[in-house]
């Protein structure tokens, strides 16, 4: 097939012409579908197996999320960010406490920073495993690597559990710290689990990540570039897998970052295999993280006792919270007019901004294939619709 | 006059030719015309196994063995007809015969 | 042949077992009705057979993926009335009950004639290639002189019972899993077919019962002389198995129904009894493949043992096939899906080139049947040579370009 | 001679619903219809082998590129019906096909081919037929390989080579 036909132009000077023909085949593929990893539909143009178009289409689970932010107070927002990427509710809130942090001048005393850390670790433990899992269950491997990733997944659900009472919806962190302090019991397990999580790495990758069929499926397909992810602004490990070194714990150094020793891996093709070894690398990353901050973890108030959260008015203003998620740059943008709630409650999604380069990676390639690399995207719908 | 079953199966083998013939020139499909010659083809081979079935006899399956290289061809001709089919298409955006009829694409 | 005769021949009371028993029941009868009823009663044991294995094969195969996948599988269902749930071992009859109880849905605009007449036809044409396998000694019900070709010329036509399904339910996804339907099947039918013509050549025969005769004996007094102990043998079974994995739609070649891409493919429009149906010919289909795979490579009734010769033949073709089953399911728990154009391209690139120089290395090996001595380790050296060499470097071409990486961090 | 007429009158019957319909696939599912009663004749008059060729030949394979011809060549999406072509092209036809069935069935009936001689009916083993075409047939058999391997060289060159060169054009004939 001639290349310049798959550049997008190309491809729709190609799509007009095949439709005047009567040639394509136009599937819908969702709302209801197997592996749009919830209610997304993708509508595809086929020339056979090629995708000649993708036009995707979202908003099916729209819930009002930053009109909502604007009309209850700046705590009552908290629980809602659990909502928004629903896999990794730690990190949601992290970003929201310091937006909020940021724009009431609030401090955070060090071992909550600290708690804060090993939740942040933990959740990207927990996303990327998943996504490693759902991932493999888009190649076809008929759910035996999902079910692995899902036990695993398991041990840091009851974590989260035992220390905010919720597994998926935490509602943890507070603006200037963290609401239940950790018990040593808790850290304990944590540190049995992270002690353990290596093996439990070595088993997935020696049975998925030298597999032909997966190195085959993977290698080559789905390819972004490094010039094309920056403009859309794509974060994360997608953008880390085109070869760009961007990681908000290096850039920004927020929280206590800077006190830990680790790495940030990087692809070099973009494609989804290096989509996936990035996040399996990250992981391994995540293990040292975990395993400095565990050694680490100060005693101390895990509240800075100033703080206030009834009647939390912060003065008029606007702060941007950012963090690094485990899908990219999840940041929260808010305005105050000295009210107790927002004026203005912006949030920025990464596997949304993420999704926005969909078509560009799908064109010229199979049925089959878009659905890794949706899967390589590393979308929750909650986020994307909000 | 008696018949045989040879003689049945030569009618059957004789109306399925015709089937095959008519279907070749009514249609102007080229790959129902395509199925026709088939059928013609076919009808031919029913008459080597009557033949071999009931004829006279002759060397040791010769009938068959007639038939079965008679197969191999229709087989090649199928593959090769379709392959022309599919290209004529893509050329002309039609099978009907009528609109193929350039020598050049 | 009389009950008392086939006794003295095989002097064994068990191996003639099933022939005793049908000749009790029909051995009254009048000589061309007992013809009849005998088929029949073959047809019906058959059936019956082979349905119960199908029952628990479904079990043992959601059983074995949940112990694969940590998880326990079903083990619900009870028996009805004394409520005991022994494992679940009724789970096949509950999922019987429901299959045909459950709304049978044919949606609008579909070809209704051929939407009803797909898994009909799919099942009947994979029955009738039960029909020629050679079960144990005594026990084949069609006995034709051109079997092998019968097998795959009934086999052949499950492949339009899939399109049939696949254009007939009007479903864009039924229709793309149609047309990869056509491509797999069309690709692996070839490398199929290649890889049995050598177990043919050495048996000199078309007739499955010569086929498992010629794989009689034991080698140096143990080694049982089946097909699969030789090095073409050996390839020959390995391309006919990845063939039959294709062939049977079964992961990694699940493509016409690959759920994470087209939903079910070609089964998405089915419901009810007519999705059992499928359900039903997809694992007929693999028994009789798996069967076909014993009959040709693995000695088919033949005891691996010398002395393990007592117990009857059906037995070890029973335990023979119950282990192909269980590669099949085990592959299913564990492989990836493979691309469609991989997939064809792992058959014309890959397979059929290897089951073509298959075909030479057989004809070296039954031309130097005679050579002995120091000349064996020749042979055996030329053979797997021949084997080794162009699946070493035919497998180098197809995974060229695929590799682990190594990745860079930024510090 | 019931099986026969049995036989006979379906494959008849498919096969000239099938050239008459307007549903491509239809057609086609009905001439593997045909082509497979037609092996049933084969296997009545005790050709087994031929039988089964036929079957796996026809019904399987050749049955296969039809079906791929026809998907492939669909003019729209969903549509896979052929108009019916002009009355007079039709008349046409059956008129010829009548004359010559005519001419056939008159010339089989009117000729004097003589009842079969008794329990002479052939038979011939696989082994025979092996031995046959390596034996007499060999050069026959070798010809039919090599026009086998040109034949599915030439069809996919033919199906191949123009989709490289079907793309090369289309950007051209669009602005």
């Amino acid at each position: 097939m001639n290349p310049e036909l798959l550049t997008p132009g190309g491809a729709n000077v190609r799509a007009v012409h095949d439709a005047f023909h009567g040639d394509l085949l136009e599937v819908s593929m969702g709302p209801h579908h197997p592996s749009t990893h919830g209610v997304f539909r993708m509508i595809v143009t086929l020339d056979g197996e090629r995708i000649v178009k993708l036009k995707p289409v979202f908003g099916y689970l729209h819930r009002n999320h930053e009109k909502l932010g604007e009309t209850v107070s700046y705590l009552g927002s908290m629980p809602y960010t659990d909502r928004l990427d629903y896999l990794s509710a730690m990190t949601n809130n992290w970003a929201y406490a310091i937006a909020v942090e940021k724009l009431a001048g609030q401090p955070v005393p060090e071992r909550a920073e600290y708690v804060r850390v090993i939740l942040a670790e933990l959740t990207r433990l927990l996303n990327h495993t998943c996504l490693a899992g759902f991932l493999m269950q888009d190649c076809g491997c008929s759910g035996t690597p999902l079910m692995y990733a899902f036990r695993e997944r398991e041990k840091i659900l009851d974590l989260f559990e035992s220390l905010s009472g919720s597994r998926m919806m935490c509602n943890y962190q507070r603006f200037g710290g963290c609401r239940v302090d950790p018990t040593p019991a808790w850290v304990d397990a944590t540190r049995t689990l992270v002690g353990n999580y290596g093996a439990f790495l070595d088993e997935f990758e020696a049975l998925l990540t030298g597999n032909e069929i997966i190195m085959a499926r993977t290698q080559g397909v789905g390819v972004l570039s490094a010039a094309l992810a920056i403009n859309a602004g794509v974060t994360g490990p997608m953008l880390r897998a085109t070869g760009v070194a961007s990681d908000l714990r290096k850039s920004d150094a927020y929280g206590v970052y800077p006190r830990f020793q680790f790495r940030v891996p990087l692809g070099a093709h973009g494609d989804v295999y290096d989509r996936y070894m990035v996040r399996v690398l990250e992981m391994r990353e995540s293990i040292r993280i975990l395993e400095q901050a565990l050694a680490g973890l100060p005693g101390g108030p895990i509240m800075d006792p100033k703080a206030k959260l009834r009647g939390f008015r912060p003065k008029a203003g606007e702060a941007y919270g950012r963090i690094e998620g485990p899908k990219g740059e999840i940041g929260f943008y808010l305005v105050s007019d000295g009210g107790p709630n927002p004026l203005r409650y912006r949030v920025r999604p990464p596997s949304f901004i993420n999704l926005t380069v969909l078509e560009d990676m799908c064109l010229g390639q199979t049925v089959a294939d878009a659905v890794i690399i949706l899967g390589s995207v590393d979308i929750v719908l909650g986020e994307v619709d909000r | 006059m008696t018949y045989s079953p040879l003689h049945l199966c030569l009618l059957f083998s004789s109306a399925l030719f015709c089937i095959g013939l008519i279907g070749a020139l009514a249609r102007s499909n080229t790959i129902l015309v395509l199925l026709g010659v088939e059928l013609m083809l076919n009808a031919a081979n029913l008459n080597f196994i009557a033949f071999w079935r009931y004829g006279p006899p002759t060397a040791p399956g010769t009938g068959v063995i007639f038939v079965i290289f008679a197969i191999a061809v229709a087989a090649a001709e199928a593959a090769v007809g379709l392959a022309l089919v599919i290209a004529v298409y893509r050329h002309h955006r039609s099978i009907r015969l009528q609109d193929a009829n350039q020598l050049k694409g | 042949m009389n009950a008392a005769l086939l006794f003295a021949t095989t002097g064994s009371v068990l191996e003639t077992l099933p022939v005793t028993l049908r000749d009790l029941v029909t051995g009254w009868l009048p000589e061309p009705l007992r013809w009849l009823v005998n088929s029949l009663v073959g047809v019906g044991t058959l059936l019956a057979v082979i349905g119960l294995l199908f029952a628990y094969l479904t079990l043992a195969e959601r059983k074995i993926l949940g112990r694969i996948q940590n998880r326990p599988g079903p083990n619900r269902t009870p028996i009805p009335f004394i409520n005991l749930r022994f494992f679940g071992l009724a789970q096949p009859f509950a999922d019987g009950v429901k299959a045909i109880t459950k709304e049978d849905v044919v949606p609008d605009g579909a070809d209704k004639v051929l939407h009803f007449l797909a898994p009909v036809a799919l099942l009947a044409f994979s029955i009738m290639t039960l029909g020629v396998i050679p079960y144990g000694r005594h026990l084949v019900l069609l006995e034709f002189d051109a079997a092998v070709l019968y097998f795959f010329a009934a086999g052949a036509a499950t492949e339009l019972a899939v399109f049939m399904a696949g254009w007939a339910s009007r479903n864009k996804y039924s229709l793309l899993a149609a047309m990869r339907a056509l491509a797999q099947l069309i690709s692996y039918e070839l490398p199929l077919l290649l890889s049995v013509v050598p177990a043919v050549m050495l048996a000199g025969s078309l007739a499955l019962p010569a086929i498992v005769e010629a794989q009689g004996g034991w080698s140096y007094g143990f080694l049982p002389q089946w097909h699969v102990f030789t090095p073409w043998g050996f390839a020959g079974f390995i391309i006919f198995f990845i063939s039959a994995l294709a062939e049977s739609n079964r992961s990694p070649f699940d493509l016409p129904e690959a759920e994470s891409e087209l939903i079910a493919g070609h089964l998405t429009e089915y419901s009810g009894f007519k999705y059992a149906l499928f359900f039903m010919a997809e694992y007929f289909g693999m028994c009789a493949l798996s069967g076909m795979g014993v009959t040709l490579f693995l000695g088919g009734w033949q005891a691996p043992l010398p002395f393990l010769e007592f117990i009857p033949s059906y037995v070890w073709f029973g335990v023979k096939l119950l282990s192909l089953l269980l590669v099949f399911i085990w592959i299913r728990a564990t492989f990836p899906r493979l691309r469609m154009d991989q997939l064809t391209r792992f058959a014309w690139k890959f397979l059929v080139p290897l089951a073509l120089i298959n075909l030479g290395t057989a004809a070296f090996w039954s031309l130097t049947a005679g050579w002995s001595g120091p000349l064996q380790f020749v042979r055996w050296a030329v053979a797997l040579a021949l084997v080794l060499v162009p699946f070493t470097l035919l497998g180098r071409r197809l995974s060229a370009g695929v590799a682990p990486r190594t990745y860079r961090y930024a510090t | 001679m019931i099986p026969l007429l049995l036989i006979a009158g379906l494959t008849l019957a498919t096969a000239a619903v099938a050239l008459a319909l307007r549903n491509l696939i239809h057609s086609a599912l009905l001439l593997i219809a045909s082509w497979a009663g037609i092996a049933a004749f084969y296997l009545w008059a005790g050709a087994e082998f031929v039988a089964f060729a036929q079957v796996l030949v026809y019904v399987g394979a050749v049955s296969m590129v039809v079906l791929f011809a026809v998907l492939l060549t669909r003019r729209s999406r969903d549509d896979i019906s052929v108009a019916i072509d002009s009355p007079a092209r039709g008349i046409a036809a059956l008129l010829t096909g009548g004359a010559v069935l005519g001419v056939l069935f008159g010339a089989v009936i009117s000729s004097p081919l003589g009842a079969p001689a008794a329990g002479a009916r052939p038979s011939l083993s696989v082994k025979e037929l092996g031995l046959q075409l390596m034996g007499p047939h060999a050069a026959a058999l070798l010809i039919v390989g090599v026009l086998l391997t040109v034949a599915l060289l030439g069809a996919v060159v033919i199906a191949a080579g123009d989709r490289t060169d079907a793309a090369e054009r289309k950007p051209e004939g669009n602005p």
